[in-house]
């Protein structure tokens, strides 16, 4: 069977990783921008994946290294949705374009 | 092996150890009664930077992702001493919260975090150890929930923290693609100067960068000071920051040591961005905590000026100034609370006539003030000119001509403080502020160990030989 | 221990004594007797030098003694003295001891103004003796913040600008040297093979030309900071208008010297080729600051502002002095420190005396100040006299020192120099003696002023000590010549042997 | 008591005066001061006449004549092995002279103001800075090394400024110190590069070290300091114009003249002493101190000091005919006849047979001292009576004032030059030299004595007849016995000081030299003089309007003479227009606007930035992140485009 070659994993993940900037840059709902971060840690775990898999196939780090990522984000995710929501009580809004009292 | 590891990692055992007994006592309900609460932790903290002395051999564990030298468990007992002094001086504040146990575990979990990255061997490791430091610190910013400027400050937080450990993956990500192993030995082994190591460094550095609030990626440090509880923004600006810094020199030494070239020229540019932005974002503010923030983001500019030197000195010089800096900053921190508490009072107006009302205060604040400044004789004169005299070792001058501008530039900002509470007349009369104990004790410690650091050798001595054995 | 760390600790268990005890008049009683005390083992330590030289002791240093500090960056606690320092602790010990006396009667926060006075003091002591040159900027910076301090607290007028303006410029030059300092530390190492921080080893070590200039220029416009030099001077009029009158006398008088003696034991001492090839640039900086402080001194009326642009003035001719680089022109650059250092200590005594009483410093406002208080008239006559050269005085020996050193040269330019310079001795005069005639002479401008009481015991004493120091000088230069010959001899001969 | 102890005690026993007053005047009766001070010059003065005679009959005179004899050397400040200032005393011929003169003058002067002074309110202080001022001036004619004079030249001219700022309450007073002492310090500027050049020159600041190398033709360093020339003129002889120069400061030459007459502000004693007698001659002293180097090293110089000495004698004898105060027509014929003394030196030269005029000028040094002394006095007596200064306040005074009047006669024929008074035969010296050697000088000169003549009788008439005497006069002099006596003594010196045959004492090598008496010489000045007072005598014995028709007829000249030829205006335009305009003030701007300015401004737009960019922290997380990634790629950038 002949293998997608590394490079269009590449691209396919700075796409995924430049489209969660992007996201995180324009959206202005916190939980969007949470997601966008996702994408950025995903296209991450597309990264460790594919390089272990072509470059270093005789080892699992990479591997380990995105079963890691996966779960700290998923921790992280959860404390951020907390917090946005404890914010959530006071602002009474989720646009990250209101929240900037503390400024200058 | 259990024993060895139980030695070997006997900090993050012990911590590890806290933490559960926190769980125990929570699940008694002695937290309801925190003032008994917080004397079973003050106890436990004692212990914990007592057991800190107890001498450890090196060693490794887990085939090199987990090591210790003489060097960290220095740098992890300044870490447990600037937790100690934080919660002592946060008592009063922690006991009108009402939730105790939930601040002290989210506190010893960051801890936690840190020992780990400090101990790690692999990227894997710190990648864990920083993101269980920081993330316990975005519920501790908005811990206060009642405040709408400290949820501010947890969502600026952790939405910032969380996109930054994205960028810093990504980092990670192409290293491995370049080295194939991210354990430390291996990095150090494989590594070249090519274009997708730079561009994972850079990546990397912008995620150490971050923490350690480096300009330009320091834009959340002073809402978060700001809005956050003040003893966590004590803990953000002292025992965080200076933690991140402490495995970045060892990063940057070890680990990327064959990119000196190209970290020296980051690290000066970030320097003297640092350095420059901090002081002239501090020289107008208003708020004292804003002002600490800016004032910390041109610090670790100082500090990076010291790590340029790129030598044992450069370790040296920045371990010893950080332990400077933490007692200086807990003093700050600890009077801006104390104050705060009290009166609700934080600029810098308010502080006008302080050392009429408050003498002791006064001149605690300001000594401790000139410590960062870098003005004798206080320790921190010290520690900032070996800063510069390391950075001076690899023969960084324009970086050393800009790091002396900012020398100047500093000493007004601060010196604006100190005109408030000596020179300036109040316009309104601030109450005598009540002292309680261990807030004084803490102010002590600091003050003897801003004035005794710097005429001890013998400290830095202690540092430079066992710096030396890396 | 040593005995010259005494000249350090003295002082340090005075503040110890002030901080311990509430009364103010026994904080006072306390802080002179420590600073009497000072003044008193500064004299012994002198005699005792110099019956050690007379007894053939040949070292550069004498009582030098070292201990280590920072081992890993070779920072020591290295001290010692020569004739020059000696001379320039004698006059800070003086100066502190007049100081204090004429602080007496201030009544805001005693104890805050004694100790910030007493640490400036240790800064003092602390830079004269040192011999490791980190040491050295420790001491120098620690007489820089406590001076803020008395200008912001205790000073008069734009205070606040003026104090900020004169930390941050003295800061700024302290940073240069510190580069400087930097630079010859790790210089040392690079060309001389050892790092090192140790004047008399640095002295030793031959630095290529490059690394000279530049260490040279960093140090000298350094201490050319804290000296006054122009064009980096506009402190000093607004720090030592706006400064009490201790702070004022002890600025001019000791502080400005700390940047005297810096040039001439750290930038010329320690970076001979560069001196030698550049020092030109210094002595026109030295002479406009010398011809042209003269004419800006021309048109103060605010007496404090008239001495204060007259240092700049005087202490032109100790840039000068240094910069011309001869055995002579050496001697009277150390002489013209102390001289100053005195003269304008007394000065601004006078200065602060009459404006205690009358209320005002304008030259226009006041007039029969010798009539209505004969003491302090007199005072101030003999201030001025020192001032413009009058011989007997303290003035006229350096500034002649100053000439004849000069004049070895034979070049136009130097001669040129040196001409503007002696010129600038006929200004001297007309600004002291427009000042006196409207200030001193005349007849009293209101009629409250008839009121006014005249010096009180501890003005007097301190003029007479301040005087005593003019008159000595004035009159045996002879004395202080012998201290500092062999010494500015020594560093003649190091800048011509490479 | 041996001589050299006597030395000493003679300049320190007015400074025992000055400290004993000055100190602790307070607990001095305000009656004893005065005679403690008197008492104290008259032993200084005796100890004079006594070194006077050991000098000149005992010790002086070696192998037929006078050499130095120096004592009290002191080593006072060594600047190199080979350079130094030395303190020392010096006896020779002209240092003995002027110590008789000084102290004589000066006791004098302290036992007038006994009486002057009576009632003062500082009259301790005054009496201070009598005893100051003598000792200064002791000092600088007893100085031994060229330096040790400038030390006491400048001292001499504080005391003056302290004794003309005595009144220190009149404005008048306070300015006209100050011009005094600003006039003659800008003087001595040149005076002290004149020091450091001789001294580079010759290595050594001592009078006779100084004569020595630079006064024998073909000693290397006179050879050295004459072939190096500025400007047209050897090294030496500008060092030697630039000393005088300061000589000229100190004795008032034009242009440095302007001083003098303003210092009749202080009281009347001290011009007499100071400003007539004894400082004043300071210049006239120093160019005969160092008479062998300007006349063998540079002849040119001494011919700039003759031009000077000549044209200011005839410059300010003018100006004196035209002067109403009587204080000021003295202080302008002391001018003029300083003047005569610094012509004469300028037209000796070396070698047999042309230093006549050196001992000429000394001579009218020593018998002007006497004479002017005397008339000062006069004036202050008269001024005492009238309490005026002004020539119309006065008037008929010869009966009510006898005293006064027959020594002021005496005076004024002395300094007339009519024989046998001692001004006869030192103007008839100087005279003789200056035939010999320079028409031109002798010319002027002759036209300044005729002047010299006319004013001074001028003034008499003023003062004593004008007007008819009024009958109802009481006598003023009664009982100031202590103003009398000192008038009577010098009133002695004035009338037979001519007698003493003074070129066996004085002279430019130290042998005794023939002052020539000859009746041809003779002639002409004592007929112009004559005439001159007949003249005065005709227009001013009685009240006419004769004088005043001649003042119309002479129109702007005597407009011009009588403003002193607009010289005080030329230098208040420098000092205000030029000095503090030009220069102060533009000084002062540039340095608070420019120097300071930058300085503040520095500081405000630090400030300014810092609230320009505040924008920057706009609270808004995305826009913290852009600036994250933004310095991530700048990085990227950065790094790659330097390392990859």
């Amino acid at each position: 069977m002949e293998q997608v070659p590394l490079a269009h994993l590449l691209i396919l993940s700075s796409a995924l990783f430049f489209l969660g900037i992007y996201g995180f840059f324009t959206r202005r709902n916190m939980i969007t921008m949470l997601m966008s971060v996702e994408l950025i840690l995903n296209s991450v775990n597309i990264n460790f994946i594919a390089f272990n898999k072509y470059l270093f196939p005789n080892q699992l780090e990479g591997i380990f290294f995105t079963l890691f990522i996966i779960a700290v984000a998923a921790a992280e995710v959860s404390l951020a949705i907390a917090i946005i929501i404890n914010l959530f009580r006071k602002f009474n809004t989720v646009d990250v374009e209101e929240v900037d009292t503390m400024k200058f | 092996m259990i024993n060895e590891s139980i030695i070997i990692m006997r900090f993050e055992w012990l911590i590890s150890l806290m933490i559960v007994v926190l769980f125990i006592l929570n699940l008694m309900g002695v937290d309801k009664k925190p003032e008994r609460f917080m004397n079973i932790v003050n106890v436990m903290l004692i212990i914990n930077f007592v057991a800190g002395f107890i001498p450890i051999k090196d060693g490794y564990l887990f085939q090199g992702f987990y090591h210790t030298t003489a060097l960290i468990v220095l740098e992890k007992n300044i870490l447990n001493l600037g937790l100690l002094l934080i919660a002592f001086s946060a008592k009063q504040w922690i006991i009108e919260s009402k939730r105790p146990a939930e601040f002290f575990m989210l506190m010893f979990s960051s801890v936690l975090g840190m020992y780990v990255m400090l101990s790690s061997g692999h990227i894997l490791v710190l990648y864990l150890g920083l993101e269980l430091s920081s993330l316990p610190l975005a519920a501790l910013a908005a811990f206060n929930t009642d405040s709408r400027k400290s949820s501010e400050a947890g969502v600026k937080y952790i939405l910032s923290s969380a996109f930054s450990t994205g960028i810093t993956l990504f980092g990670i990500s192409l290293l491995y693609g370049a080295v194939g192993n991210l354990g430390f030995d291996a990095i150090i082994q494989h590594i070249h100067e090519d274009a997708l190591t730079l561009t994972a460094f850079v990546f990397i550095l912008a995620g150490f960068s971050f923490k350690m609030s480096i300009v330009p990626f320091h834009m959340w440090t002073a809402d978060v000071f700001e809005g956050a509880p003040t003893p966590v923004t004590n803990y953000l600006a002292v025992v965080s920051k200076g933690s991140v810094i402490f495995i970045f020199i060892t990063v940057l030494y070890t680990v990327f040591g064959k990119l000196e070239n190209a970290w020296l020229l980051a690290i000066s540019v970030l320097s003297v961005m640092s350095m420059t932005v901090g002081n002239i974002f501090a020289l107008r503010q208003q708020n004292l905590k804003r002002f600490l923030a800016f004032s910390s983001i041109a610090q670790v500019g100082f500090v990076l000026v010291g790590i340029a030197g790129a030598s044992n000195m450069g370790t040296d010089s920045v371990v010893y100034f950080l332990v400077i800096y933490l007692l200086s900053n807990i003093a700050l921190f600890s009077i801006v609370e104390a104050i705060s508490d009290e009166t609700g009072k934080v600029t810098i107006s308010d502080y006008k006539g302080l050392y009429k009302s408050n003498p002791f205060y006064a001149i605690i604040f300001t000594v401790a003030l000139f410590s960062l400044a870098g003005v004798p004789p206080t320790a921190g004169f010290f520690g900032k000119l070996f800063l510069l005299t390391s950075g001076m070792g690899s023969g960084m001058y324009v970086l050393l001509g800009f790091a002396t501008i900012n020398l100047v530039l500093s000493l007004y900002t601060y010196l604006r403080v100190v005109k408030a509470m000596f020179i300036d007349k109040e316009e309104e009369r601030m109450p005598i502020i009540k002292k309680s104990l261990l807030t004084n004790f803490v102010l002590a410690v600091c003050l003897i160990g801003i004035i005794v650091l710097g005429f001890a050798g013998v400290f830095y001595q202690y540092i430079d030989s066992i710096s030396s054995q890396l | 221990m040593n005995i010259l760390s005494l000249l350090i600790l003295i002082p340090l268990l005075t503040v110890v004594g002030i901080l311990l005890v509430k009364s103010d008049q026994l904080i006072r009683k306390i802080t002179l007797a420590g600073s009497a005390l000072q003044v008193i083992f500064a004299s012994w330590l002198t005699a005792q030098y110099v019956s050690l030289r007379h007894a053939g002791a040949t070292a550069q240093m004498l009582f030098e003694s070292s201990r280590v500090w920072f081992r890993p960056l070779g920072i020591n606690y290295h001290i010692g003295v020569d004739g020059i320092s000696l001379v320039m602790i004698l006059l800070t010990a003086v100066v502190v001891l007049a100081g204090v006396l004429v602080s007496w009667k201030i009544e805001k926060q005693v104890k805050e103004f004694f100790f910030m006075l007493l640490l400036l003091s240790v800064g003092a002591y602390g830079f004269f003796i040192s011999l490791n040159l980190f040491s050295m900027f420790f001491f120098l910076e620690l007489a820089v913040i406590p001076k803020y301090l008395l200008i912001g607290i205790w000073g008069t007028g734009k205070k606040e600008n003026n104090a900020m303006k004169l930390a941050l410029m003295l800061m700024t030059g302290s940073a240069l040297v510190f580069l400087g300092i930097v630079g010859l530390y790790f210089a040392s190492g690079w060309f001389g093979g050892e790092h090192t921080w140790d004047i008399m080893k640095l002295s030793h070590m031959h630095l290529p030309m490059n690394v000279q200039v530049i260490l040279y220029f960093l140090t000298f416009i350094g201490f050319g900071v804290f000296t006054g030099m122009f064009p980096f001077h506009t402190w000093a009029p607004d720090g030592h208008s706006s400064a009490p009158t201790a702070a004022s006398m002890f600025l001019a008088g000791i502080s400005m010297k700390l940047g005297g003696y810096g040039l001439l034991r750290v930038a010329t001492y320690l970076m001979p080729d560069a001196a030698r090839e550049y020092s030109w640039i210094f002595i026109i900086l030295a002479t406009i600051a010398i011809f042209y402080g003269a004419l800006a001194t021309l048109m103060q009326k605010d007496l404090k502002y008239m001495n204060a642009y007259s240092s700049v003035s005087h202490v032109g001719f100790v840039v000068l002095g240094v910069a011309m680089i001869t055995k002579v022109a050496f001697a009277g650059a150390v002489l013209q420190m102390v001289s100053h250092g005195i003269m304008t200590a007394l000065f601004f005594a006078a200065i602060g005396m009459i404006y205690d009483r009358a209320h005002t410093r304008m030259s226009n406002e006041l007039g029969g100040v010798l009539k209505q208080m004969p003491f302090i008239g007199t005072v101030f006559i003999i201030a001025g006299l020192t001032s413009l050269g009058l011989p007997g005085f303290s003035g006229f020996v350096s500034e002649m020192t100053v000439f004849v050193g000069s004049w070895v040269h034979t070049g136009i330019f130097y001669r040129v120099a040196t001409i503007l310079a002696a010129a600038s001795i006929v200004i001297t005069a007309v600004y002291i003696l427009r000042a006196t005639g409207f200030a001193i002479w005349g007849t009293i401008t209101r009629k409250e002023y008839a009121l006014l009481k005249d010096a009180s015991w501890n003005e007097r004493w301190a003029a007479v000590i301040l005087i005593v120091g003019i008159v000595l000088i004035g009159l045996a230069p002879f004395l202080f010549m012998h201290l500092i010959n062999a010494d500015v001899q020594e560093i003649f001969n190091h800048l011509h042997a490479g | 008591m041996t001589l050299d102890n006597i030395v000493l005690l003679i300049p320190l026993l007015p400074l025992l005066s000055f400290l004993l007053l000055g100190l602790a005047g307070k607990h001095i009766s305000v009656r004893f001061s005065g005679v403690i001070g008197s008492v104290i010059l008259g032993a200084s003065l005796v100890l004079a006449l006594i070194t006077a005679y050991d000098y000149f009959f005992a010790i002086g005179k070696q192998g037929g004549e006078f050499i130095p004899y120096l004592t009290a050397q002191l080593n006072w400040l060594p600047f190199n092995s080979d350079l130094s200032i030395n303190l020392g005393l010096v006896l020779d011929p002209i240092s003995v002279m002027m110590l008789l003169v000084v102290t004589f003058v000066s006791t004098m002067v302290h036992v007038y103001s006994l009486g002057y002074m009576k009632g003062e309110e500082r009259y301790t202080t005054y009496y201070a800075y009598l005893g100051l001022f003598t000792f200064t001036m002791l000092g600088l004619v007893l100085s031994t090394n060229i330096f040790q004079m400038y030390i006491f030249w400048e001292l001499v001219g504080v005391s003056s400024y302290l004794l003309i700022g005595f009144y220190f309450s009149r404005p008048s007073a306070v300015a006209a110190a100050k011009k005094a002492f600003i006039v003659t310090r800008f003087a001595d500027l040149g005076f002290l590069i004149g020091i450091l050049m001789l001294g580079y020159g010759a290595h050594s600041y001592d009078f006779f070290t100084l004569i020595d190398r630079l006064s024998h033709p073909g000693s290397s360093y006179l050879v050295a300091m004459t072939g190096a020339s500025f400007l047209g003129m050897s090294t030496l002889t500008w060092a030697l114009i630039l000393v005088f120069i300061g000589g000229a400061g100190k004795s008032a030459m034009f242009p440095f003249h302007i001083w003098l007459p303003d210092a009749m502000e202080g009281p009347t004693p001290i011009s007499a002493l100071i400003h007539a007698a004894t400082m004043v001659v300071a210049g006239v002293y120093l160019v005969a101190r160092l008479f062998p180097i300007f006349a063998v090293g540079a002849p040119d110089a001494l011919t700039v000091v003759g031009y000077v000495g000549a044209f200011t004698a005839l410059f300010a004898a003018t100006i004196a005919c035209t002067q109403t105060d009587i204080k000021k027509v003295l202080a302008y014929s002391t001018i003029s006849q300083i003047g005569f003394m610094l012509f004469a030196l300028g037209v000796a030269g070396w070698g047999p047979g042309k230093t006549e005029g050196f001992t000429a000028g000394m001579f009218h040094l020593f018998t002007h001292a006497s004479f002017k002394a005397l008339l000062f006095l006069g004036a202050g007596s008269i001024i005492h009576a009238v309490h005026s200064n002004e020539m119309k306040d006065m008037g008929g005074l010869r009966k009510s004032m006898p005293i006064t009047h027959i020594t002021f006669l005496l005076a004024a024929l002395a300094i007339s030059g009519i024989p046998p008074f001692a001004g006869f035969f030192s103007k008839e010296a100087i005279f003789s030299a200056a035939e010999q050697s320079n028409p031109i000088i002798y010319w002027v000169g002759l036209i300044a004595g005729t002047l010299t003549a006319f004013y001074i009788f001028r003034l008499y008439f003023m003062i004593f007849w004008h007007k008819t005497p009024d009958a109802h006069a009481h006598n003023h002099e009664k009982g100031e016995w202590a103003m009398m006596i000192p008038m009577m003594l010098l009133a002695v010196g004035a009338v037979f000081g001519g007698f003493i045959p003074f070129g066996d004492f004085i002279s430019a090598t130290g042998k005794p030299l023939e002052l020539p008496i000859e009746l041809s010489h003779i002639i002409l000045p004592v007929g112009l003089g004559v005439l001159s007072i007949v003249a005065a005598a005709i227009l001013y014995r009685k009240e006419s309007d004769v004088p005043q028709r001649i003042v119309n007829a002479l129109g702007g000249f005597y407009r011009a003479a009588y403003r002193k030829f607009y010289i005080d205006e030329i230098y208040l335009f420098i000092t205000k227009k030029i000095v503090f305009k030009l220069m102060g003030r533009p000084s002062a701007w540039f340095d608070r606007n420019v120097v300071d300015g930058t300085v503040q401004k520095t500081g405000s737009l630090t400030i300014a930035l810092s609230h320009a960019i505040k924008r920057v922290q706009s609270g808004k997380l995305q826009a913290y992140t852009m600036y994250f990634f933004g310095g991530v790629l700048l990085l990227v950038v950065l790094l790659l485009y330097k390392f990859a």
